[in-house]
């Protein structure tokens, strides 16, 4: 299974159906450590995206993944505003940027590579140390249980599935972590005891990518 | 949850619109949500720009006027304004003479409004950005994302503001902004929490005879929780906590804001405002000018801020200088 | 009850102490409880007096400098000020051409200013009361105390002031002062209940998807509870409440006044006031002049009031003169 | 018993230490159809007229009844203020007039005249008619029941307990009325079935009495 247009867009409907569904719990947790918008945030992202995808102006199918991500991350940046906005905006427009029109659709080790590249954004732009209770700490784990699951000779749908699992893991390590980067900074030692909201929106959005490339 | 609102959702769409019927002195662009004056000041004029979140009214609209800033962008309720809205502003108002940024330090305002630069240095629009991070509740070290800006933020743009007005280059008007920041110091406490529309309850709950101690203009809780005590003591903590981080002595002037956070009637500000003075007098400090009411909201939450803001010849005299704004004039 | 204050009982002396740090334009008399403009008006120029009970603020304190009040006697919280209190108002800024006294329509501070009155006669003060009866909520019928005094008041002040200003003689001001008040009509909506510091509990309590129509301004219960419902049709309810009693008809230009009880944000108030202009502009009517924001409050409670002045000329000419006041300021 | 100046101080003391120990309940019932001040108000006016009494400026013990209560309305209309200060202040001021000094002390008739004089103090000023559910409807009955008593040959204290008894049933009988003075009749039809906060304070007021004056 290798990363085409259908299956970018498979995945960022995915998320949008995922932040619909969960967007009180999101909201909830930004509540007790932040400002309670995390879940409204990208609520309002991913409904643009979505009306991106179903409007006249939609990426064309046959743009190639990276045009259709690399459209999503605009999108984000220019609705979402918060922290989370620039952050995964600038993360979606890395994945799109690293799977450029005219290559062969990314394999599973391809696709490793652009996951990394949003990563990097995101710590480019956050400046966020792993361990800082952001949504690194969700991403990181993520990341490295792909890359592992590909090293092991795993497929897309495999290794998409570890990277779930890594996600979901991270986010609920940052549970005892004190945060040290966004507003849950602040609360000092108070933060610590919550999960952070970007961590598991993170683990949301690697859900969404291993359920729609599972069988 | 009761508010005068007809969705969560339209919350700023429908607020704008009650801006732009409200005041004939403002150029609202709905689409863009932006908010500009009517008059164009002549050019070349350095602009300010601000924005933020909504729910801090009258910041950032209200500030928008004649010595005072040349756009504000509001953002959704408690959520940073978006790169393109901050672009859109920055285009409306450059004369050519650039344009200063006033951030407000948030992760997503920071973040916001430098990619906004980056698109406006991309378009060929000179700016400069002034943070504001004036909350001695949060430690400005590694361990936090760095101060707040909360009240600062008005003497910011009503001092720098002034400067603008009268033709000063983009250089000055930024390290004046730079300046009025450093002098300022505030903290803050809240009585309840602010409930976001979207949210349909408080971002936290207090109990009768509870307040929280340090708290955001965001609903973000404070440092810690304590019971209520006489205003008296309240604001001699506060003023206490501010002088041990701002090194004031005995002879130093102040501008001193007691800003009420959005729920406090007035009459309690003045109490609180009447407290401070008689502490800053006990320092030997000068209240050299002051503003009581509600400037830098969060919402529906009850408390104040203190914002002080050590005070010379210039800084009072573009103070001073004129202002028509909806929220601040001065003749 | 949460509160910034030091003792129920303190909570206006206290709150008089910070106006009088607050304010060098303005001399506070902590003793006799009076507020005057500390540079008084050149002589003889009829003076205006205001008071009501304290919970209200900016009103009244709030609008003495030039251009609109002389004196201020601010009472108890939610208690009219006391005939001593009146007379010394009333003394200390009579120039000999007479005092007009702003009243609204509340039995005791009829009564109050009624002895006041008799008083300053007695000194050989001139005096003419005008009587502030806007609120469409009550019917004004020998079955109550008459409407109540609220909203119209700023407006009252305002006008009548900036005619006293420049001026003219004593049965004019308070004629004009008169018309203002037959020109104006308001009604309320509260979210919440009142705290008065003494009570130490709302006035009355709302369960939380309720709302009181046709509230007053000192926590009084209004004519009917009802379910909340969103702002475009509480607003819509109101605007045709008060032109059904007005006679309002298309061509009409108004001043508008969206009035924030105390504890609602600015940026609800600016949602309700978008909806008022609109739906003004359903009706043909247009809003000539606006006003959004907290002036008349009644201390923590979420509402709002809406107050609409018919206007004309020579309404409008004063209305935009001059005014200098801590809370309402025009150049 | 007569009225002299000692029974007129111990009145007014009584009437003090009731509202002292009864302003809370005022305050309710005033928060029921008004605003939420009647006990504070009173509280405040007669903690005043404490201070007078037992202050440097007191009246002379040799003043004479009509002095003192005189001096007491005066105090209670430069401290209460609200609709109650006024009325309370010229009902104190027109009973005190109607007991000149250099007169022998009023007996229980004489009294009685002085308490209509309130009465008719409080209606001038106040405009309200029986049934408009006022302190008018306590001190009606009040008058009424003292009358009757003085007329059957009560002496001073017999009358006042009548008085007391009068009153507490015209506050009693408040309750079915609509209000149509003070602010209670904004309420309309809602202010039924409430207890005026004026007429139990006025049933205070004649109660004191007949405490002061019972064996
Ligand atoms: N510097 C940062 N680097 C990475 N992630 C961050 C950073 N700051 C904040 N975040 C993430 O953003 C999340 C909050 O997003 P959101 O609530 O939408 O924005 P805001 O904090 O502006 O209200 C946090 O839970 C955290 O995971
Ligand atoms: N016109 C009137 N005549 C007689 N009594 C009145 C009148 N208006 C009000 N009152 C009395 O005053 C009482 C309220 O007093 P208070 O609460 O102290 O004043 P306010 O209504 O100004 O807050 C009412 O319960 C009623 O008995
Ligand atoms: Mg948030
Ligand atoms: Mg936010
Ligand atoms: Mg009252
Ligand atoms: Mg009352």
């Amino acid at each position: 299974m290798d990363v085409d247009t259908r299956l970018a867009e498979d995945w960022v409907r995915a998320i949008a159906a995922a932040v619909e569904r969960e967007h009180e719990r999101l909201t909830e947790l930004d509540s007790a450590i932040g400002d309670g918008d995390h879940g409204s945030n990208l609520r309002r992202g991913f409904t643009a995206v979505l009306a991106v995808l179903d409007g006249p102006d939609a990426p064309a199918p046959d743009g190639g993944p990276g045009a259709l991500l690399t459209r999503t991350g605009t999108t984000l940046i220019s609705k979402v505003g918060g922290a989370s906005g620039p952050l995964y905006g600038k993360a979606f427009r890395a994945i799109g940027a690293a799977l450029p029109p005219g290559q062969p659709p990314a394999d599973a080790a391809g696709f490793g590579e652009a996951l990394a590249a949003g990563l990097r954004a995101v710590r480019d732009l956050g400046r966020a140390e792993p361990g800082d209770k952001t949504l690194v700490d969700a991403w990181t784990p993520a990341l490295e249980a792909y890359r592992a699951a590909v090293a092991a000779g795993a497929g897309l749908p495999e290794a998409a599935a570890a990277a779930a699992g890594g996600a979901e893991r991270g986010a609920r390590d940052t549970e005892p972590l004190q945060a040290r980067k966004g507003r849950a900074s602040y609360l000092g030692p108070r933060s610590v005891g919550h999960r952070d909201p970007g961590a598991a929106s993170t683990a949301l959005l690697f859900r969404a990518l291993a359920d729609i490339t599972a069988g | 949850m009761k508010k005068l609102i007809n969705t969560a959702e339209s919350v700023l769409e429908d607020a704008l619109a009650g801006v732009a019927a409200a005041h004939p002195e403002l150029a609202v662009d709905l689409a863009a949500r932006v908010i500009t004056r009517a008059v164009r000041p002549p050019a070349p004029k350095v602009a300010l720009v601000s924005g933020g979140g909504s729910g801090h009214e009258p910041l950032h609209g209200g500030f928008v006027g004649p010595g005072m800033l040349d756009a504000a962008c509001p953002g959704e309720v408690f959520t940073s304004p978006v790169p393109d809205q901050v672009l859109a502003a920055a285009e409306a108002v450059d004369s050519g003479a650039g344009v200063v940024f006033v951030v407000k330090n948030y992760t997503g305002d920071v973040m916001n409004f430098e990619l906004a630069a980056e698109l406006a240095a991309e378009r060929g629009i000179e700016v400069r950005t002034v943070l504001v991070n004036d909350d001695v509740a949060v430690e400005d070290s590694t361990w936090t994302a760095g101060r707040r800006g909360t009240g600062a933020t008005v003497a910011v743009e009503k001092i720098a503001g002034a400067l603008a007005e009268r033709g000063a280059p983009l250089d000055a008007v930024a390290a004046l902004g730079e300046r009025v920041n450093a002098a300022s110091r505030s903290f803050a406490i809240a009585l309840t929490g602010a409930t976001v529309p979207a949210a349909g309850r408080p971002g936290f709950e207090l109990a009768e005879d509870e307040i929280e101690v340090g708290v955001g203009i965001h609903g973000e809780p404070g440092r810690r929780r304590e019971k209520l005590r006489p205003a008296r003591e309240l604001v001699a903590e506060v003023v206490s906590t501010i002088l041990t981080d701002h090194h004031l002595t005995a002879g130093d002037e102040v501008i001193a804001l007691v800003n009420g956070l959005g729920g406090t009637p007035l009459l309690e500000l003045y109490i609180v405002f009447g407290e401070v003075a008689a502490r800053l007098a006990e320092h030997g400090i000068t209240v050299a000018r002051s503003l009581v009411g509600n400037y830098v909201t969060s919402l529906d939450m009850a408390g104040f801020s203190l914002t002080l803001t050590k005070a010379d010849a210039q800084l009072l005299e573009l103070w001073d200088a004129p202002a028509d704004t909806p929220a601040l004039k001065r003749a």
